[in-house]
């Protein structure tokens, strides 16, 4: 697919703003923690795409319930880099101002937090306002009994909220072909009475219309919609992790060859006046974080 | 107090009084909502919440599905979105399916982003046993909200106040564990004029002077703790009777006072004794009233084992005569 | 279906004797709990054909694990009728032999005995046994998500397990459809890769059939079936429940129509001998009643 | 002891002791599992199951899906069919959502058909915090299996006996829940010839003694409670150090007599204070062995607040100058 067939390069800016700075975020973050100044952190690398698509186009109003490894979201919701970075410092369980900026915190127990944002959902429906709440799992929570809970009470009370489950091939070390026997898992939402599919996580293009209109379903309060968003977690589970030991490494190279950036810009290429912008993007973000970066270690007494 | 007084036909009971409560709240508040297992059509297994749907309509009075995590964790949702939850579950036996999120985030999220009125949420759970009920209908699982930081559990116990409690307890922006002694919930009647308007759940209550011993209980030892209190005034022993209230936090120093008078207590629960409220009770007395105990603290629980058939549950809990006895060896 | 196209009426005689069994046991624990003997009963009457139609092509290798509303099964697994009266009266949390009966302990909280059913089948499956596990649980039970982890096991682990979810129309007060958004349960098999199949649980035939397939399927070590048996709960949901606060009269006289009593006795009618066997079996399963119903009340020295 | 002393080069971990009697026990009995997340392939988050997999098989060293309950309940139902399975849960934090299973079932089962030897399975848990890790990687939650009745709970605290422990729980017909204070896997080496054959997983354990005063510890405040006695010590004072071992139930016997030489007792754990190990302990002192205390004990725990961010870990539990601290005020 590509992006100018139906919509003017500014619409694709943030979207392409949000996954250069999530990138550009995630390969900082490895940066700080190889130098001993963050705890640890979970790389999100290859997976930015899907998280994008599926959250840049909500508004101030909507909600987002992270897992722990969307900062490309975060960022793209306004989170200062700064307050990120203090998370992964261990200087703070949430350092940011959720409301202010729809991203809830960071969640540990795997898929506990779903049920939070069926709750939130089904809240702004009594409210009788339109806001639609996204939620992200992965492939590993999915397994959890509390995301079955949810899933279902999100059905019976019909709540506006998207199920990203970003199948990116591993919980740890364990491959998703072993985290279930079924082959796809977007079909558990007919198992709920509710909408399903599935999307290949790495084009943002794609996901981006498979969010459309999982989002124009929940706004019509036509209720919740289970998106699978088939990606890849290119990095290991957390700095602490050492994929070597579970998985091959031709694997990995078969999907940087489908590396979500890369294939963004692909698909923006031939879109007139794209390389300037993109170039002017790329610094703005790259000035950014350096700027963050400077205050935090100055913070930390590092600078 | 008219906890051991003949029952009366007028008046009401602690379940009554339970019902009014959720309705008041319902009533002053839009936001309040009423979830659980059964509570609408049905009015819930113990009628607690008959009539409110009627009232109030089914998006206020919620009937849920059959799911205690996802029931307390969508609870948890509409209570960051500004909701005010009171979630009913069905039965003491039944909480431990979300204990995951009760003891990870209800008890953990409003520190984790600094807000202490981040959930202000109640979960209302029948407790106790003696009714001759299935396995896992009559618990005391007091001790895994207690153990999970920062969450405020209260135990009615008689009719008159149990209203003002909850009331305190859904008013109050911090999350609150509100538990119900099954046993009582109309084992008891009293006068309207002697409803309580107002209960701090913060503080233990006296219920009974007595220079003799101090004798501590909650919820639904409280009844069985007053009549031993007679049995031994009987035998010339006046017992001060201490109803905690609050079970978390405890409040020390009622009960640190109120133990220093004799210097002589009994501390008595249903549930079993291991890492318990009334080991607790002991542990204040010991490290911070050491010097005005004149005896060992008599502790009185089950023993740590599963509770029983209903055949063997007398047996199980200590009774009015175990606690008599232990009242009149800390006396003696 | 008729019976007799497929079978000698012989092959039909035990699920005719557990049928039968099973819903004069109801009867008679109704009427001792109305008298003051037994604390509680949770009817089943009504699901017996889903119940037999799904164990008793079983063998004593196998193993049942029940919910708490299976006396049918239990019976029909060897329990002495007076240790049923004993686990009612709340004397004994399980007076059987679990172990000999192949038959496990009543099971409190709902769902979670679906695990250990999974567990145990994917021991036999370890030891190179081909013996069969089947575990009840209710459309209720089917929300909870320890249910939803046990049957994603199964999946993964092929265990040879039949999950035989009876759908009897409640849970307590809550309507099957307020439960779930999902129309049909069975289909939640698709989300864990296992087979699953829906069938008329008032009709024995159709439910043995079913069961069969299922039995195949595991011994053959070829995982895990659902079945969702649809049924209804003629009775309240235990003694202390009051149905008429929640259902119409009318659903009731509809279910009523089609008894799987009723249902079964009319498939066998045309079956030569049958009326006379079936007389026989009458009077001894209420001689073996009485019998324990008279050695029951004089060890609760009521006789 | 070796508990504070140097680090070695040649020798074993705690870890290693861990790992080795896994080893044993798979090879010793055919009918025993290792089952839990990422303990297959990649040998656990803490390598403790490393090269177990390739040795036994993917049959007997079992990655499972990510559920913990679903673990937990598969794993009784192995253990009804006679199977010896041996469940790592990753991190103390994730213990909640298999609550429902060890408290509803695990320890009740045994009782509820009437036979002790029904579940030979061992949980084992990385607990305890001082790693800087994220949140709910640091927990304390041995309240929650203690108040679960009939359950047996005991921790590792020292390289020299954790295997033996471990070998114990789970060649024992009884359900175990087998804690290993995750700071310790590999913070101490202990030479062979230390190691313990065997041990009682029932009896507390002297590792020091001292006449002027008794602190009692368990799991990962065992090597923190030696440091504070050496620093008393120091300053003349002589404290025995009790390592409870049996955190359920209790060595009573041991620990009452202990306390009874000194009468001068303090308690320190990780663990939050309410309803805590800590807190029975202080009972056990102030009921049974009353007489005994020449002074209140001193209880050191955590604050009834949920564990903090890595910054604030140090100031949250109690350090080794807190409880020298304590020593000296009890011993004064
Ligand atoms: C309830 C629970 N169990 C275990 C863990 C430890 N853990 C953290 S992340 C993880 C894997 C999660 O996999 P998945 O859901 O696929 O998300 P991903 O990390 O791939 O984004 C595990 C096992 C946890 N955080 N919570
Ligand atoms: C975890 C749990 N929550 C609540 C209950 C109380 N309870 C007992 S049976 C029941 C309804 C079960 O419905 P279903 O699973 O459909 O089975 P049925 O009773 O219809 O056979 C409820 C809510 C329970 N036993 N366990
Ligand atoms: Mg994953
Ligand atoms: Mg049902």
């Amino acid at each position: 697919m590509t992006v100018t067939d139906s919509r003017p390069l500014t619409d694709w800016e943030p979207a392409y703003r949000a996954l250069t700075c999530g990138r550009a975020f995630d390969e900082l973050a490895l940066k700080l923690q190889r130098q001993g100044v963050l705890d640890s952190y979970g790389e999100a690398r290859g997976q930015e795409a899907g998280q994008i698509g599926t959250t840049i186009d909500l508004g101030p109003e909507d909600m987002v319930f992270p897992s722990y490894r969307q900062p490309a979201v975060a960022l793209a919701r306004g989170v200062p880099v700064i307050e990120l970075l203090r998370f992964y410092a261990g200087a703070d369980f949430c350092p940011w101002d959720w409301r202010k900026h729809g991203f809830a915190p960071y969640c540990i127990p795997v898929g506990s937090q779903v049920a939070h944002a069926v709750g939130w959902a089904w809240g702004t429906r009594l409210e009788g306002s339109d806001a639609v709440t996204v939620v992200f799992f992965g492939d590993g929570a999915a397994s959890q009994g509390e995301v079955h809970e949810a899933m279902n009470y999100a059905g019976v009370f019909g709540a506006p909220v998207i199920f990203v489950l970003e199948n990116n091939g591993f919980a740890i070390s364990l491959p998703t072909a072993r985290q279930t026997n079924a082959p796809e898992l977007y079909v558990r939402a007919a198992g709920y009475g509710i909408a399903g599919v599935r999307v290949d996580g790495n084009d943002l293009v794609a996901v981006r219309s498979a969010a459309e209109e999982a989002l124009a379903r929940a706004r019509a309060g036509d209720g919740p919609t289970l998106i699978e968003s088939v990606t890849y977690r290119m990095g290991g589970h957390t700095t602490s992790d050492d994929p070597r030991r579970y998985r091959a490494p031709e694997e990995l190279l078969e999907w940087e060859a489908r590396d979500p950036v890369i294939r963004f810009r692909a698909a923006l290429a031939g879109v007139p006046g794209f390389e300037d912008r993109a170039a002017e993007i790329d610094r703005e973000v790259a000035a950014d974080l350096d700027r963050a970066t400077d205050e935090f270690l100055s913070e930390r007494g590092m600078a | 107090m008219t906890k051991t007084a003949p029952r009366s036909r007028t008046g009401f009971t602690m379940a009554d009084g339970i019902q009014r409560a959720l309705d008041t709240a319902l009533g002053e508040d839009p936001r309040t909502l009423v979830m659980g297992e059964d509570v609408g059509r049905l009015g819930g297994v113990f009628r607690i919440t008959a009539g409110l749907r009627d009232k109030y309509g089914e998006h206020r009075v919620i009937d849920s599905p059959l799911a205690e995590a996802g029931l307390v964790g969508t609870g948890i949702g509409l209570a960051l979105r500004g909701f005010r939850p009171i979630i009913e579950i069905q039965f003491d036996g039944f909480i431990f399916p979300a204990l995951n999120q009760i003891c990870t985030h209800v008890s953990r999220m409003p520190l984790r982003v600094k807000d202490e009125g981040l959930l202000p949420m109640t979960i209302r759970l029948p407790t106790g046993g003696r009714i001759r009920a299935s396995e896992l209908h009559s618990e005391s699982p007091e001790t895994y909200f207690a153990h999970s930081p920062d969450l405020r559990v209260v135990s009615a116990s008689t009719a008159d106040t149990a209203g003002a409690l909850l009331l305190a307890a859904i008013r109050s922006d911090e999350p609150f564990v509100y538990l119900e002694p099954k046993r009582l919930y109309r084992r008891y009647r009293v006068e309207p004029e002697q409803e309580v308007a107002e209960v701090d759940p913060g503080r233990a209550r006296l219920l009974r002077e007595g220079g003799d011993a101090l004798l501590v209980v909650y919820g639904p030892m409280v009844d069985i703790g007053l009549q031993a209190a007679e049995a031994a005034a009987a035998e010339g022993i006046e017992t001060a009777v201490l109803d905690l209230v609050s079970l978390a936090p405890l409040d020390e120093a009622t009960v640190l006072e109120q133990a220093a008078r004799s210097g002589r207590v009994v501390v008595a629960a249903e549930s079993i004794r291991r890492c318990s409220i009334s080991s607790d009770v002991v542990t204040l007395l010991a490290t911070e009233g050491f010097g005005s105990l004149r005896c060992a603290p008599r502790l009185l629980t089950s023993p740590n084992r599963p509770y029983p058939p209903a055949h063997e549950e007398d047996e199980h809990l200590p009774s009015v005569a175990d606690i008599t006895q232990a009242i009149k060896e800390v006396a003696a």
